[in-house]
């Protein structure tokens, strides 16, 4: 009852913003919001499956490129979002028949190498992406404070989705399998879970919000090149976000989400030449003193080596 | 369709190392067929085998007639397969009827999430855990894990049940009530192997016993038959022992 | 549950101490009053900070003086100069992100384009739709400027004003000259570069027989010069950011590199790139488009280029380079801008600029009609005694081309 | 011609797969004992770069010699970070300790772009190395020297490990801590002093480098990149594994340069790297070494 | 029962807020092979890490050497002379098996190293034969030869065995108890914990029976292999 007050009460502050605010902080919220959903898509493969991915820079930037191009030959808006989802879902699919049989370290390394392969490729394919020089997306035509408003609408629609989406799953086989493998793959397997498919499938979702998300980036800021969308830190600041508040909370990436860009924002407001060590320095803070805050992800094992 | 499993010139490599060779067996319905050996010897590497963790480098592993040495531990299990773990606990931060229900969820096909807690529910009962329902496994006493192990295996309705030393590490008193239980199974329809270090266990519920030694297959037969084979004291009883179990068995 | 409160405790503390330096911050801000206030996103920090750092140098000088002299005149009345820095981290979104932060937030009254022109044809569009007047500092690429765009003003004319004469150069001056290898980082500015030059080797009748592209963090370019060390060519021309340009110039040598003429942009303008190669600097050819050795009789509040030299090299301790010149010389056009107009008004402004004609330590200043500079004739240069020295155009050369001997 | 080609480049490959090997050792053997993927590898690497430059402008000391001195100096960082920070989380899954050590990165690479500011730096040495010459290949004596410089300390680290008290004590407590402590082994120490043995390994390598790449703690990544990419090449946590990838991937992306044009010599390594890791995630040497 | 070379006096010790042990008194005389039994949970891996500094307890004391033992740490617990066996071997995998042995040697700074790795060889010949090979390629038994030979380099007083029949063949085991009786004869004293009471109390001259966290039997083995409660409760007979 009282998490649903809460739940609620987010949603009309988040409805509220765009009628109180000016378009910077609008801009921030969007952010936001785009950050939860990478949080959100993140928890499916790395909180309830277990595994740690560091893929979704390859998802958001593929999907940013697979949406920029759609735009740039006519595809409207809207549906160039929808292309840069499936494409991102089609990728994490082969993907992750690929390298979902790699456990611990590897896998984040396979995961994480993915990006740096497809921001060469891209770099290099420039004839298509225009490689270094950036893509630029066709600008709308229509006012400033409409536009603004239109992305922050529409990332709140892809969030609520990513959302709905999560409840869903975490209720059904799908997430009480998942949550098997995380525990223990084998003895998963040996339960009767397709743990192939399974570990596939929350491979895939968190890919198509993410894809999604990329190709609703690209438009919002008409101008994407891969140096910026297949950023390493796309990949670990939604991993920080959800360790915050909890991998097992379903909208604990939200609230991290917003608790961690409203820090990051803090504190690169208040130091110009510094605010990436002192960011370094939060992330030290919180995986050091605030180690409740991970609790969800490994806790008691995490305990009990310390007790030991 | 006389056995039902059978393993046909089953070898394993991990590297170089021969982990099995060649090992040929049946194990019949309804039967309790006790697999020793010591340790190294290659046991839960044919447990391993048989539900799919690992292929075997060469032979067929036959269930129910059909070859399953290619098949995936998932789709194993669905033909009716179940084991339990030596050591840990599947889904140590899950609580107790989660672990069980996962076990009616995937294998049988339970359709919903809640028809498999219910179910859950029923197989708990069974093992007396239903206390401790709703703790996470890994609170559980080790007798008790065992317990959940079973009550998990059960909830997947095996045809074939693997036992990967079940009663390793509880007292005299909790592995008679264990016993119970184990005989309680076959009477209900379920074929079990018995992995096993602890020679009272084997001599008195088996009905049949294979010595593993070394990755190869060295004794088949009656328990009595296979305590006095004087190659399985030589390998693995040593005569000291061989003396004191026909100590034990004449006191009795 | 009493763990939980702990951690709410912690975050409580964490939050108070933030919001509290969010306090201080703002507190300086009251404090300004009768100001013009300049946005400037700059990369502060990662990959491209070096350059980042220069700008913010050549801004602060301007602003520095300016001030200094009692501000600027608008309509009689002084104002004080304040720049608003941002760092946007090197990553051109969170550029675009910034500028609108700046008008919006920071309620500027004019701004400075990012640095390079990929960042400053991303944020221009920002710019254009609040009507603020942009001047960019660093953005050479024609492409930039023909968006449409009519609040946008830059600094560096196209890229074959500084590529034309280089290769008119070397034509003139090596025997026998055929032969041009081009290197360039897969970058957007230094593609450019690399296609423009192209374009005018050919048209000075040289051949390309080696083109050739390299990543971006690329550690080592031995594979590609040991080609054009096969190829053989007159003419070796690479392109990148200053720390590129110092490892191709060394493992030149160490491959055996060796062609007569050797051009690099744009990193010889640089005096890291003179120091950090030593002798090896000797002889590389570039092209910029400003050098402290020219000598403009400029009427702003820098006066003439000898005397910007010296308040630079006072201040810093060092000559200026063309990024610090170009940076100071877009404050100086928004002050004629705006004194001219007697307004801060943007619109007032917007059309000083366009319709500006003056004379800075930069050299003559008049926008096209697209708002890029075209009075400039870019001086091209030459390492010589480890120093850069002009050698074209005529009236301000100071030495004659040499050929490589290294 | 093409024989000559051929063998330069080879000859290129070699001598940068050196330089790569002596930049992944360290980065490896933390990885392999600490099971922490030490981001900060590459800034520890800028900052023996920055020790050997200043040791060679203000006290004339060769870079060759500031390896020592680096080495050192990178040492007492290494130990006292770990000692101080990272052991608190030791135990901890890898999110955790890639965080740690990625928010460290972030403080320390800062605070060396406020401290020596983000010019490029390069050490030029009075009386270059110059370049041996034979049958038309050109091998620069500089890169060769560090590279050889390299390989010894990369075995001299291997030998440490397989033949020393602290070594040894090195290897159980990774293998087994609980039972390394039993035979009176201070974990916390050998965690620290390990660390410390992986910056040292990266503050001697920076300090070779120094005369080789322009310095500039933007460069971390770079560095850090290659470590990654040379570590899984060669199979997690072995020293020799690390000298084999790194040896591996110069060749790669020397011909690869070559043959596809040198924008692309990154992706061909990155492209091997994951097939590797897709078919045989042990890399190259398996899990040799001291695993 | 003034006992000074090793006694546990009245300890009581657990983890976090759970209690395992009450009032544990154990004793072992000099080149005396003790055993200590019990069944699962009965707290005999507790009271183990508690003796090798694992663990600290909450009260009672800790006598080793005539000395009482305040909060040490296992390095100084083994330069005191009280050395271990873990319960599963806990080889060092990767390591030679010399390496190894040489493991249990590490806080040794004297120069009778290689002496005693030559009277290591000489208890298990087979460990020289393949003091090259990694540690993980022996069998299970040949590693509990390889784990007490790593034990006894420290040149222990008292030597701590966890576990030796776990996962052995009972032929193994019985070759290995003739080794630890030899052992025993050069001086060093042994406490074993067992969960075979058989092997236990064919092997030691006293014994102690621990249920639940309690000391609930103790005296000289052959007594308590007649104890009718202990033939049924861990005898099975």
């Amino acid at each position: 009852m009282k998490t649903k007050l809460v739940g609620l009460f987010v949603i009309v502050l988040l409805l509220l913003i765009p009628i109180i605010s000016n378009n910077y902080v609008i801009r921030l919220a969007t952010m936001m919001l785009m950050y939860s959903v990478f949080a959100m898509s993140w928890n499916f493969i790395g909180g309830m499956a277990g595994y740690p991915s560091f893929a979704t820079a390859s998802f958001f930037g593929l999907g940013a490129y697979a949406g920029a191009l759609c735009q740039v030959n006519g595809v409207p808006m809207f549906l160039a979002w929808v292309i840069g989802g499936l494409v991102s879902a089609v990728f994490a699919w082969v993907l992750g028949l690929a390298i979902l049989h790699l456990k611990g370290h590897y896998f984040a390394i396979a995961s994480l190498i993915v990006a740096e392969v497809l921001r060469e490729v891209i770099n290099s394919a420039t004839g298509i992406t225009g490689g270094g020089m950036g893509l630029n997306i066709p600008v709308l035509r229509m006012g400033v404070d409409a536009q603004a408003r239109l992305f922050y609408f529409s990332m709140f629609v892809i969030a609520l989705v990513t959302l709905a989406v999560s409840a869903y799953v975490s209720g059904r086989p799908l997430g009480f399998g998942l949550k098997c493998i995380k525990q223990n793959e084998d003895a998963a397997g040996m339960t009767g879970i397709n743990t192939t498919i399974y570990k596939t499938t929350a491979f895939t979702l968190s890919a198509v919000f993410t894809g999604g998300a990329g190709a609703f980036y690209a438009s919002w800021v008409n101008y994407i090149d891969p140096e910026d969308v297949f950023e390493i830190l796309i990949s670990i600041k939604p991993i920080v976000m959800v360790l915050m508040c909890g991998a097992g909370a379903l909208v604990g990436p939200v609230i991290g989400a917003g608790l961690f860009l409203f820090l990051e924002e803090l504190v690169w407001r208040n130091f110009l030449t510094f605010h990436v060590g002192m960011l370094g320095l939060m992330v030290v803070f919180l995986v050091i003193f605030l180690p409740t805050g991970l609790l969800s992800v490994d806790y008691r094992k995490f305990l009990k080596k310390v007790v030991r | 369709m006389t056995a039902l499993l059978q393993l046909k010139n089953v070898s394993r490599n991990f590297g170089g190392l021969a982990a099995l060779s060649e090992v040929s067996f049946d194990v019949h319905p309804g039967e309790i067929l006790g697999l020793i050996g010591p340790n190294g010897a290659g046991k839960t590497t044919l447990v391993n085998l048989v539900t799919g963790v690992y292929r075997p480098s060469s032979g067929q592993i036959i269930f129910e007639d059909k070859p399953i040495n290619r098949l995936k531990s998932y789709a194993i299990a669905r033909m009716g397969i179940a084991r339990t773990f030596q050591v840990m606990q599947p889904f140590p931060e899950m609580t107790v009827v989660d672990n069980v229900a996962a076990g009616a969820l995937f294998a049988t096909g339970a359709s919903t999430l809640e028809e498999a807690k219910e179910l859950a529910q029923v197989h708990l009962e069974y093992v007396d855990l239903k206390k401790f329902a709703n703790t996470p496994a890994a609170s559980l006493t080790l007798p008790n894990r065992k317990r959940l192990e079973l009550a998990k295996s059960l909830a997947m309705n095996p045809k074939l049940l693997l036992l990967d030393e079940v009663m390793a590490g509880i007292n005299s008193v909790e592995i008679d009530q264990s016993l119970g239980l184990i005989k309680s199974l076959v009477e209900k329809g379920i074929t079990i192997l018995l992995i096993e270090h602890i020679m009272k266990v084997v001599m008195s519920v088996c009905s049949r016993v294979v010595v593993l030694h070394h990755g190869s297959l060295i004794c088949e037969g009656q328990p009595n038959y296979v305590t006095s084979d004087p190659q399985v004291i030589k390998a693995y009883l040593g005569s000291k022992f061989a003396a004191r179990q026909n100590r034990v068995s004449h006191e009795q | 549950m009493r763990k939980r409160s702990k951690i709410s405790l912690v975050v409580l503390c964490f939050f108070v101490v933030f919001a509290a330096s969010v306090f201080l911050s703002v507190h300086e801000v009251w404090s300004a009053d009768k100001t013009i206030r300049i946005g400037a996103p700059l990369p502060l920090t990662g990959p491209l900070a070096p350059e980042g750092k220069k700008i913010q140098q050549g801004y602060n000088l301007w602003a520095e003086e300016v001030n200094k002299k009692g501000g600027i005149n608008v309509g009689g009345e002084p104002y004080k100069v304040e720049i608003i820095y941002h760092d946007y981290q090197s990553k051109t979104p969170r550029a675009v992100q910034l500028a609108e932060k700046l008008i919006t937030e920071d309620k500027v009254n004019f701004l400075f384009s990012p640095f390079g022109s990929g960042a400053t044809k991303a944020a221009s569009g920002v710019s254009e739709k609040y009507g603020i007047p942009t001047i960019a500092s660093t953005a050479s690429s024609v492409a930039v400027y023909d968006q449409g765009y009519k609040y946008l003003f830059g600094t560096f004319t196209p890229n074959q004003t500084l590529t034309d004469p280089m290769s008119k150069i070397v034509k003139e001056n090596v025997p026998n000259a055929k032969k041009v290898a081009i290197l360039a980082r897969n970058d957007l500015f230094p593609m450019a570069i690399a296609n423009v030059m192209k374009k005018s080797a050919e048209e000075q009748g040289l051949k390309v027989v080696y083109f050739g592209k390299y990543a971006i963090g690329s550690m080592d370019h031995a594979s590609a010069l040991t080609q054009i060390r096969a190829a053989n060519p007159d003419f070796f021309f690479a392109t990148g950011y200053v720390n590129d340009l110092i490892l191709i110039r060394k493992q030149m040598a160490d491959l055996g590199v060796k062609p007569p003429a050797v051009g690099m942009v744009a990193g010889p303008a640089y005096k890291e790139f003179v120091e950090a190669c030593g002798p090896l600097s000797e002889n590389v050819l570039s092209a910029s488009w400003w050098h402290p050795a020219v000598r403009y009789k400029g009427t702003s509040v820098f006066g003439p280029t000898q005397k910007y030299n010296q308040i630079f090299e006072k201040k810093y301790g060092h000559v200026p380079d063309y990024g610090h010149a170009s940076a100071s010389v877009a404050g100086v056009m928004l002050q004629l801008a705006i004194e001219k107009a007697g307004s801060i008004d943007p619109k007032k402004v917007r059309d000083s600029l366009a319709s500006l004609d003056a004379m800075t330590f930069y050299g003559p200043v008049r926008f096209g009609a697209n708002g890029q500079i075209n009075s400039l004739k870019p001086p091209v240069f030459q390492i010589q005694g480890g120093t850069q020295v002009v050698i074209y155009p005529p009236e301000i050369k100071e030495s004659e081309f040499k050929l490589s001997t290294k | 011609m093409a024989a000559t080609l051929f063998f330069q480049v080879l000859v290129n490959g070699l001598v940068l797969g050196g330089l790569y090997a002596c930049i992944a050792a360290g980065f490896s053997l933390v990885w392999g004992v600490l099971n922490i993927i030490n981001i900060l590898h590459g800034t520890f690497v800028v900052i023996g770069s920055y020790s050997a430059y200043y040791a060679y402008i203000y006290l004339g000391v060769h870079p060759f010699i500031s390896v020592v001195l680096a080495g050192i100096i990178l040492f007492i960082i290494g130990y006292l970070f770990q000692r101080g920070i990272i052991n608190r989380v030791v135990a901890a899954p890898v999110l955790i300790t890639l965080s740690l050590t990625f928010g460290l990165d972030l403080f320390l690479n800062n605070s060396l772009l406020v401290v020596f500011s983000a010019d490029y730096l390069k050490l030029n040495l009075a009386n270059p190395l110059g370049v041996l010459q034979f049958a038309g290949i050109y091998v620069p004596v500089d890169r060769l020297a560090a590279m050889v410089l390299a390989l010894f300390l990369t075995c001299l680290l291997y030998w440490v490990l397989e033949a020393s008290r602290i070594g040894r004590a090195i290897v159980a407590v990774r293998m087994d801590r609980e039972a390394a402590t039993l035979m009176g082994v201070n974990a916390k120490h050998i965690y620290a002093v390990t660390f410390g043995l992986g910056a040292l390994m990266a503050g001697s390598a920076g300090a070779m480098l120094s005369v080789i790449f322009p310095i500039s703690p933007i460069v971390s990544t770079l560095y850090l990149s290659k470590a990654f990419v040379i570590c899984v090449l060669g199979g997690l946590g072995s020293v020799a594994g690390a000298m084999v990838g790194g040896l591996v991937l110069g060749v790669v992306e020397s011909f690869g340069g070559l043959i596809f044009g040198p924008e692309h010599a990154m992706t061909i390594s990155f492209c091997l790297l994951i097939l590797l890791l897709i078919f045989r995630p042990t890399g190259i040497m398996g899990k040799k070494g001291y695993e | 029962m003034s006992n000074d070379f090793f006694r546990l006096e009245n300890v009581a010790a657990g983890y976090g807020d759970i209690q395992v042990l009450w009032d544990i008194t154990i004793d072992v005389e000099p080149n005396e092979i003790v055993c200590m039994v019990g069944s699962n949970g009965a707290g005999k891996s507790t009271t183990l890490k508690l003796i090798s500094g694992l663990l600290k307890p909450w009260s009672g004391r800790v006598i080793i050497g005539g000395e009482e033992v305040v909060y040490a740490t296992p390095d100084q617990i083994l330069a005191k002379g009280v050395g271990q066996v873990p319960e599963g071997r806990r080889l060092f995998n990767g390591m030679s098996v010399k390496n190894n042995l040489l493991m249990g040697a590490y806080l040794r700074k004297d120069k009778e190293v290689d002496k005693d790795l030559e009277f290591v060889y000489g208890l298990f010949p087979i460990l020289k034969e393949r003091r090259k090979q990694d540690a993980k390629t022996l069998s299970g038994g040949e590693q509990q030869m390889c784990a007490i030979g790593r034990g006894i380099m420290s040149r222990p007083k008292l030597l701590l065995i966890d576990e030796l029949s776990l996962g052995l063949a009972p032929l193994v085991v019985e070759q290995l108890t003739e080794t630890l009786k030899e052992i025993n004869k050069t001086g060093i004293s042994i406490l074993l914990v067992e969960q075979d009471v058989m092997t236990a109390f064919e092997l030691a001259n006293r014994g102690f029976v621990l249920e639940s966290g309690r000391v609930f039997l103790k005296g000289p083995t052959r007594l308590l292999a007649d104890n009718p409660t202990v033939r049924e409760a861990y005898m099975g007979i």
